[in-house]
């Protein structure tokens, strides 16, 4: 046990400290939720990108720094560029998911044509998954894509498209061998955006934002050749994507820092007068999350360290995003009762949401209901830890045909 | 021994949750929240006319004269159909406030047109009742100033009541001069609170009460055992549709209720929703018929109807998957209805310690 | 609503006061566990029947009382039994489930024969259901009766067996027809204890006592005519009998005592020179119990108020074991925590089980598991809650055949 | 950064875990626990031999000279094979009092016989720990009177620290003259606790802290860790023995674990006890290498081990079904090693209470 960084590591650290302080005067504000990269984010990824804060493991002619996996390298600077305040890059499903894909499973000439884009924030992509009628069951999507005259012919329907109003790109899994058996029936298809034959509608969630989309495809030819893999791979594909999110660790410095906010909320609220932490049924509640959250975040530590030997974390790995969330969302219940009544003004059209106290914890707060759905529900993910991670067996087949 | 609703209560609830079935779809409630005025002029003429505001105002004055069990009944159906507007406050803590607190002629003067729908009093309180943020009047004799956030049912309100520090309730009109109210948008914009700053404004204070703090509590229990059945209408609304979706949503073709994973959690919250019933008509029954047993049975009441339907709001959210979390299906209205009545009158947190406190457990 | 008792029952209640006051020095102390009646038991067991408080609703052609059933006067008796602490009578598996299951499916003869002697206390039963392979599935029951000249020879094992070691008969089940599917192969027969080839072995559980009992038979014979309907009902008479276990509420009574026993535990117990009460964290706790047992208590008068018209209570009848079990449970870890390291003495083999504080709490924490456990586990408990109560459909049938 | 046990602490707790399955098979476990010494003069002799005994002592006192976390790995492997006999007080707790608060002299005397097997020393507190029970001694400057109740590792003792309400420790042999030693037994009947009554016994009282109450808490937040430590370990031997259970046993016709209300019960514990691990390394950790950051890890790591690990010990117990409950299984080992382990040095409300403290939130 060594919770210190070794020569290497502190050198980095002194990198990045010496180009933020350089540079970081040109960063865009962090956060601010999903939208298009601004000029002021692009101009920022490109100076990442060249200094090798983003896309550091990403070959040199894909656009990449070309270095060696080395997660402590990554935890340092993801480290330093939180403390500093400064934007981290461009993160979306594109960058987080597509293209760790192509690496793995794409032909040369894919890799060639979208990572460095993609990677520089010029080209935006969208994921084209869940169906209404399929949220959870992935391998039942019905939105099919037939071959006419050399093209695909695509009609149906995506939902949870979060970025598709202002995406060039979705890769898109859809149904193109009908006769065969369900999870053999699908393929993951290229499609900009632009195609004619795709609508876009924006989709209102509980928090009253319209974060997310459906997207509507009627006839909408794109050519056969914008396929990963090939026909009838789709399933495969779709999960080494899947694989690439949940592998996007459930942050436990969010928690931590979220903690941190809580407590001090709770130090400066009062109710009848009193300091809210000093009243002891809510200060129970912060202390029972704090060692939640410290369990959490130590066991965060063990996971870097075990990915940076290359060690398969398994079980471990798995727990971490379901725990997670919960803890999160726990965390901003508590701020929302301490926020009491006061707390309950909320406006979530205008720029208020972005700024005002109570109007952020009560979006966090629902927003944490819908990461529990979100990425495979809470039960898809609980079968997920007992079967993966315990080695129980699955459920046995039902009798009844798939779909639906 | 009965312990049961009657024969009128039963029809009570049948003939609202008739109308509201029928008044209320789901578009028109999305359009009422999204104008976020909190009053359906509509809807009021409706309620008015089924005899609600008039629950709990006495027979000689204009009203049906039943009890808190009978308010909460109804308070339950308005619950389990999110019905923007006000109620808790003006329909039951504001009558009941002029019966402990006002003279006769006061009560004349206020009670009938209460029951009659002309006047909505929103209720506030000038601490004590255990809510944040500001909280805070004087009292001159005549007028008063200060400021009071968090007061209930401020959606269509003419008149607000504010419990002044020493339990007695001063009402305002809102049209008058030296009164600046703001209707708040609110996470639950079915039913706005009112933000109101009052310099030098003209108050009636009610001071009939012999003990007025006593009197003040007795209309903050009946309030938290009006959000409790509120609340708990509201959970088994949501479960109901829960159950529903279960029975229907296909995936990995079967019907998801069949999976164990949302039958458990589902007959979880069944287990535990299920009893608060008869805890919330109990308290209710109590704050008429069982004043020893008052006090803790609204504010046990209160605290366990909001820990246990938050748990139901998630849930039932997390069991509708992807829907549940859109404005689609619409069941985020009952999930911030329930978050709303917990911060009101006093967060578990709050009434708990209150609950030791008069039991004698603890000293104040 | 109206919490008051009427005039008959009014009447009632001072008849029982009455008879308390007269006989009540005769009763035994009550308490005390799973025991062979003591004589001055069964002399208190024949005053309560001679007068109506016991076997009220039994014809009296069998031994009992023959009022129509009442639920409101059985509920004013067992509150002036419980608040005079007078013995309220023999309670075992024979009394609260073979009694009821003969009235509604034994013959007259049956009924004849076993009513009266059972009720009077004279003869005891145990259930012989569970076996070590078959837990929560009954019907899986291995245990095996084939006819030989006019005799049942039954050879197997069963588990959980309570009172055993001193019953002098068993109400079993076991499978008589191998050849029919799972459900229609049983019989429910009936044995007496002292049939040869019947050995009983004490099943020590985690309380360190031997509450229950496995019993082993090897080639035991009892007559053909020694069965509850007909070969292969089995299934059916054992249901009729589990429906009885689970009408036994959930004692709400049971749970406001609780209650209020660790309230003055927690008055009367000090922390580092401080009362328990006086610790928010801990008094935190039994308030949130408090919420709970408060619900419970109304929710078992509304039953008892549906049950006293004769209305159907479904759901809400279906929850009260297993939400009262819990409720139990979380009790008794309360006490056990107020107890503290002093409280950690236990033997749970001599008397000290009965007297002592400690010992008494720490037996009831783990016969709480015991009881989540015991008379189908609490998975089977919410299966029944969300199938029969709310309506969920079943889990599609295994493809793998019945038994195990 | 390297957040991971070393070769070093792998090897001894592969070893540990080796020796602890070869010599401690249930029946052997059950049959020390029924006569209920809790100590075994052959498996100690075996844990001396291991080294267990001089894991905390200084080198040149006889012993390996590790760290709490060593000490903390070692505790894992003890809980999980639900190890009778001495370990938290004697080995760890004790040595480290000797080292914070003996004389260079009194470290001579005691901590090479320590290590070397032949002394061991159960520890109790007057007071200040967060026991219930008695807790008062008085020192006349030569003896000891008083009684202390719930003193930890009493199997086999061959004396006594009590930490004197002041800060110091008090050594007194039990075979003293004075002595009135009882072996409670308790719960868990492989690790008896001690309630001993002190009449002008004769004590050596270590002074040599110059803050003593300092020392004092650096020994019971180690105690803290190990005793959370052991915990984990048991919990973790449950949730294993859960699952391979749940992957043999059929009911209806299927493997258990197949059906969701199995898989989600053991993938929910799994999920809260795993991370729980990280905590128990981290607070051991802290106890040497991060003095600020000692006090408020050991707290939580007990408070939170204990709230998890019941749970655990709860459904894993469930997921068993009746044999479970049985003795048959020896579940209840584990079940009862975990609930004592939790009444000990602070349960969670008492250890969340005093991190609080700790942090400034709320004061003492």
């Amino acid at each position: 046990m060594d919770l210190s960084y070794s020569e290497k590591y502190r050198t980095l650290q002194e990198e990045v400290r010496a180009f933020i302080a350089k540079h970081g005067h040109l960063s865009p504000k962090p956060g601010g939720g999903r939208q298009k990269p601004s000029p002021k984010a692009l101009e920022w990824q490109g100076l990442l990108l060249e200094h090798g804060y983003f896309g550091r493991n990403i070959p040199k002619q894909y656009g990449g720094f070309g270095l060696p996996l080395d997660v402590l390298e990554l935890a340092v600077i993801a480290e330093e560029i939180s403390k500093a305040n400064v934007y981290p890059g461009i993160m979306n499903q594109g960058i987080s998911m597509f293209v760790p894909t192509l690496l793995e499973v794409g032909t040369k000439e894919q890799c060639e044509r979208w990572i460095r884009p993609t990677i520089r924030g010029e080209v935006i992509w969208c994921q084209g998954y869940s169906e209404p009628g399929s949220g959870s069951d992935l391998a039942a999507a019905k939105t099919r894509a037939v071959v006419e005259n050399g093209q695909f012919v695509i009609n149906g329907q995506k939902i949870w498209t979060s970025s598709a109003h202002y995406s060039d790109m979705m890769f898109l899994l859809c149904r193109t061998e009908p006769d065969k058996p369900k999870h053999q029936g699908l393929s993951y298809l290229l499609v900009p955006m632009k195609t004619p034959g795709i609508e876009v509608r924006p989709l209102v969630t509980m928090t009253g934002r319209a974060t997310f989309n459906e997207t509507f495809f009627t006839d909408v030819r794109i050519p056969v050749d914008q396929i990963v893999m090939g026909r009838g791979d789709g399933w495969h594909v779709a999960n080494v994507t899947l694989k690439y999110e949940r592998l996007l660790l459930g942050d436990a410095n969010k928690l931590t820092s979220r903690l941190a906010r809580v407590r001090e909320l709770m130090e400066r609220t009062t109710l009848d007068g009193q300091r809210i932490m000093d009243i002891p049924e809510y200060r129970d509640r912060l202390l029972r999350l704090q060692g939640e959250v410290m369990a959490s975040k130590y066991h965060g530590m063990r996971l870097l360290t075990e990915q940076a030997r290359g060690e398969d974390s398994g079980l471990k790995r798995l727990i971490v995003k379901y725990n997670g969330t919960l803890i999160g969302y726990r965390l901003s219940s508590l701020a929302v009762d301490v926020l009491g009544a006061a707390g309950l003004a909320y406006d979530a059209k205008d720029e208020a949401a972005e700024t005002d106290e109570a109007t952020a914890w009560h979006i966090d707060n629902m927003y944490d209901i819908g990461l529990m759905i979100g990425g495979g529900s809470t039960n898809i993910q609980k079968n997920i830890i007992g079967e993966r991670g315990l080695g129980l067996p699955r459920e046995p087949k039902a009798a009844a045909p798939a779909g639906g | 021994m009965e312990f049961a609703l009657t024969d009128e209560q039963r029809m009570l609830e049948a003939s609202l949750r008739d109308l509201l079935a029928d008044r209320l779809p789901m578009e028109r409630r999305r359009a009422l929240a999204a104008e976020g005025r909190g009053h359906d002029q509509q809807l009021w003429k409706a309620l008015v006319e089924q005899g609600i505001t008039g629950l709990a105002v006495p027979e000689r004055h204009g009203g049906a004269g039943l009890h808190v069990l009978d308010a909460a009944v109804a308070a339950e159906s308005l619950g389990y159909h999110a019905v923007p507007g006000a109620y808790a406050a003006s329909l039951v803590m504001a009558p009941l406030a002029l019966q402990t607190s006002g003279t006769e002629a006061q009560q004349q003067e206020w009670l009938p047109r209460i029951a009659s729908g002309e006047v909505r009093i929103a209720v506030g309180f000038a601490g004590g009742a255990g809510q944040t943020g500001a909280a805070k009047v004087d009292y001159d004799g005549k007028t008063l100033s200060g400021r009071v956030q968090g007061i209930i049912d401020g959606g269509g309100a003419t008149h607000v009541m504010i419990y002044l520090a020493d339990g007695r309730p001063a009402i305002v009109a809102l049209d008058a001069k030296g009164v600046k109210a703001s209707l708040i948008q609110g996470l639950d914009r079915t039913r706005p609170l009112l933000d109101v700053t009052f310099d030098g404004a003209a108050a009636v204070v009610l001071s009939a009460a012999n003990d007025p703090v006593a009197a003040r509590t007795r209309v903050l229990d009946a309030g938290r055992v009006m959000l409790a059945a509120d609340t708990l209408g509201a959970a088994q609304a949501m479960l109901d549709r829960a159950v529903a979706f279960a029975k229907e949503r296909v995936q990995f073709g079967r019907v998801i209720g069949s999976f164990q994973g949302v039958k458990h959690t589902l007959a979880d919250l069944a287990t535990s929703l299920e009893p608060c019933r008869a805890l919330v008509w109990f308290a209710a029954h109590a704050q008429d018929a069982l004043p020893e047993e008052a006090r803790l049975a609204a504010l046990q009441a209160k605290a366990h109807l909001d820990d246990v339907c938050r748990e139901v709001a998630r849930l039932t959210t997390e069991v509708h998957g992807g829907m549940g979390f859109t404005d689609l299906q619409g069941l985020h209205f009952w999930w911030k209805r329930i978050d709303t009545n917990r911060q009101l009158l006093g967060t578990p947190e709050r009434c708990r310690h209150e609950a030791a406190v008069v039991q004698g457990w603890v000293s104040a």
